[in-house]
């Protein structure tokens, strides 16, 4: 029953990454891109943890909070890029 | 001093989320690191200067999470039914509101406060006034903006960090 | 024209490539290297819960002493080559907010490497993925703060001294007759606890120190030739 | 124990259509502003239900969690004010709806201060 429901949620979160890649291909400015890239990231955290319940395995973990600290510091430095301030 | 006590009970508390035991021997390791790190760290900051540590301030901050995590919930509904809608009813603006508060830290606080809460993202920030992107203006003038905005939280914030 | 050549020229290529792909199959046993690491008498002489730390930094250290000589080639030629001259460039005043951000999160990024590092034998990780933890640290610093004094000097000397150290206790266990890198020359404890493993969590603290010092050194020559431009 | 990991499934699940209803709105809203609010709120509440979700089901994994959890909301509202800040700088046009613009008329944000060394 709990796999069910998780592995649903598995299929909506990829489902939302996918939808948000859409707005990363299109962009229009190089902000929406870096804001579609947040949102990914930030989803995949949350894939992450299920993904570490589903095989059983706590040390996924310190790849979440490593990768979370990546992706924040990787929008850091991109929008200070962009504002030519680096 | 109180800056060190501080920087060193986050470092500890962060140690023990990280290894999720009590174990003496792997307490003893974490408190001399985070002795040393926040030796390191923290010759001459200033973040928590302005912490009051007093039984109410304690109090205050529960409050505070209680009431900034009512304030996340009702954001999403919020954004929930503006995303939904297909007419999307957006009327976007920047407007500028004041705040009394002088804590980095605080200040800190409630700009991120902002940012999660209904409708509203910290655009800039100099000196007293921040600069919000509202979604959904519905003043424009700047006491009654702030009213609108920043109060909810200050009152709390005040408390906390003086 | 040209897209024929490069067809021809990939056609080539598959041609050369397919008879190794074709002769290739997967190794369905453990080789006999595999086999003296994953044995049960080996495993039980090193008393590591991870594995493949066992392996890294027991049987296969002198890997992790190549690459940290290799990082500090690296960082020396960094150095010699591009030099710094002087500062003349403006920079846009950070939002406060993300400053006051930084102050809080940077002490806490720390602590995070140096977990890694120190539990290196227990979960995935070590001394190389932790030094970057903590370098990454450094990034969020220079990114914050970029008119704080860096305090060289002292990363230079922490590199050293790591380097030195982590040297000094693989030449112990030779001198004690166990092996260049040996674990053994600490007590090995209980399989599983953060005491344990014997002298790896020692010699992981030191490669983590070391790297995260080396990446940092880097990331300032970099942070000053770019000053300059 | 059942009832319990039930409800953490169904948290999960919940945080999982909320980032579902953000990337929507990632793709509704007209500029980058709306975008930035949509995507911090959404995504901000999503991920920390679907990690407390997870604490329920597995309550013994707590400590990573509540830090993975603590760290999301530190950085996620930062890193959009970053963001947002660096687009107003490279002047990202508004969208037509846009009612005012107080940053540009106030006199104190105009001057862009630098960073001398």
């Amino acid at each position: 029953m709990v796999n069910t429901i998780l592995e649903v949620a598995v299929a909506i979160i990829l489902l939302s990454i996918g939808l948000t890649m859409i707005r990363f291909v299109k962009g229009k400015t190089s902000v929406d891109r870096v804001i579609a890239f947040d949102m990914m990231s930030i989803a995949s955290l949350a894939l992450i943890a299920i993904l570490s319940y589903v095989t059983q395995r706590e040390i996924y973990l310190d790849v979440a909070i490593v990768y979370g600290l990546l992706g924040f510091l990787a929008v850091i430095i991109i929008a200070k890029y962009l504002e030519k301030s680096l | 001093m109180k800056n060190f006590i501080i920087t060193f009970l986050i470092l500890m508390v962060v140690w023990v989320l990280l290894n999720n035991t009590f174990q003496p021997d792997i307490l003893l390791v974490g408190a001399v690191i985070a002795v040393f790190l926040s030796l390191f760290m923290c010759k001459r900051c200033e973040l928590f200067q302005d912490m009051n540590f007093t039984p109410k301030g304690i109090f205050y901050t529960i409050w505070f999470l209680g009431v900034f995590m009512v304030e996340l919930i009702k954001s999403n509904l919020d954004v929930t039914k503006r995303v939904l809608n297909p007419a999307l009813p957006i009327k976007p603006g920047i407007v500028e509101v004041k705040t009394k508060l002088k804590s980095k830290f605080a200040r800190m606080l409630l700009a991120n406060s902002i940012t999660l809460t209904p409708g509203t993202l910290t655009v800039d920030v100099v000196d007293d006034s921040f600069f919000i992107h509202w979604i959904d203006v519905k003043d424009e003038d700047i006491k009654s903006a702030s009213k609108e905005i920043v109060e909810k939280f200050e009152k709390y914030l005040e408390v906390i960090y003086g | 024209m040209k897209k024929l050549l490069v067809l021809f020229i990939l056609a080539a290529f598959v041609s050369v490539l397919y008879p190794l792909y074709s002769s290739f199959h997967g190794s369905t046993g453990l080789t006999e290297v595999s086999q003296f690491y994953a044995s049960k008498e080996n495993i039980e002489k090193v008393n590591s819960q991870n594995l493949v730390t066992a392996v890294v930094v027991t049987y296969r250290g002198l890997d992790t002493l190549g690459e940290v000589t290799i990082l500090f080639l690296t960082a020396a030629i960094i150095a010699f080559f591009l030099k710094k001259e002087s500062d003349k460039r403006t920079l846009r005043k950070n939002s406060e907010i993300f400053k006051t951000a930084a102050k809080l999160l940077i002490p806490i990024i720390t602590m995070l490497g140096i977990y890694i590092f120190i539990n290196g034998h227990l979960t995935p990780g070590g001394g190389f993925q932790g030094g970057a933890v903590i370098a990454s640290a450094v990034i969020l610093m220079f990114l914050a703060f970029p008119n704080m004094e860096f305090s060289h000097k002292f990363f230079e000397s922490l590199e050293s001294v790591s380097g030195l150290v982590y040297v000094g206790l693989a030449a112990f266990g030779a001198i004690l007759g166990l092996g260049f890198l040996d674990n053994a020359i600490l007590p090995l404890g209980k399989f599983g606890e953060l005491f344990s493993a014997g002298a790896i969590p020692v010699i992981y603290s030191f490669v983590g120190l070391k790297v995260g010092a080396e990446l940092s050194n880097i990331l300032h020559k970099f942070k000053s030739v770019q000053a300059d431009n | 124990m059942e009832i319990l990991e039930l409800i953490g499934a169904i948290t999960t699940l919940t945080g999982s259509l909320i980032l579902l209803v953000a990337s929507i709105g990632l793709l509704r809203m007209p500029d980058v502003y709306n975008r930035l609010q949509v995507g911090t709120k959404a995504t901000t509440l999503g991920t920390i239900l679907s990690l407390l979700g997870i604490i329920l089901i597995m309550p013994g994994w707590w400590g990573k969690l509540v830090l993975l959890i603590f760290f999301v909301m530190m950085t996620s509202p930062v890193s959009s004010h970053v963001l947002a800040r660096a687009s107003y700088f490279i002047k990202i046009p508004f969208t037509d709806k846009t009612v005012v613009d107080k940053l540009k008329v106030s006199a104190k944000a105009r001057k862009v201060e630098y960073e001398k060394k």
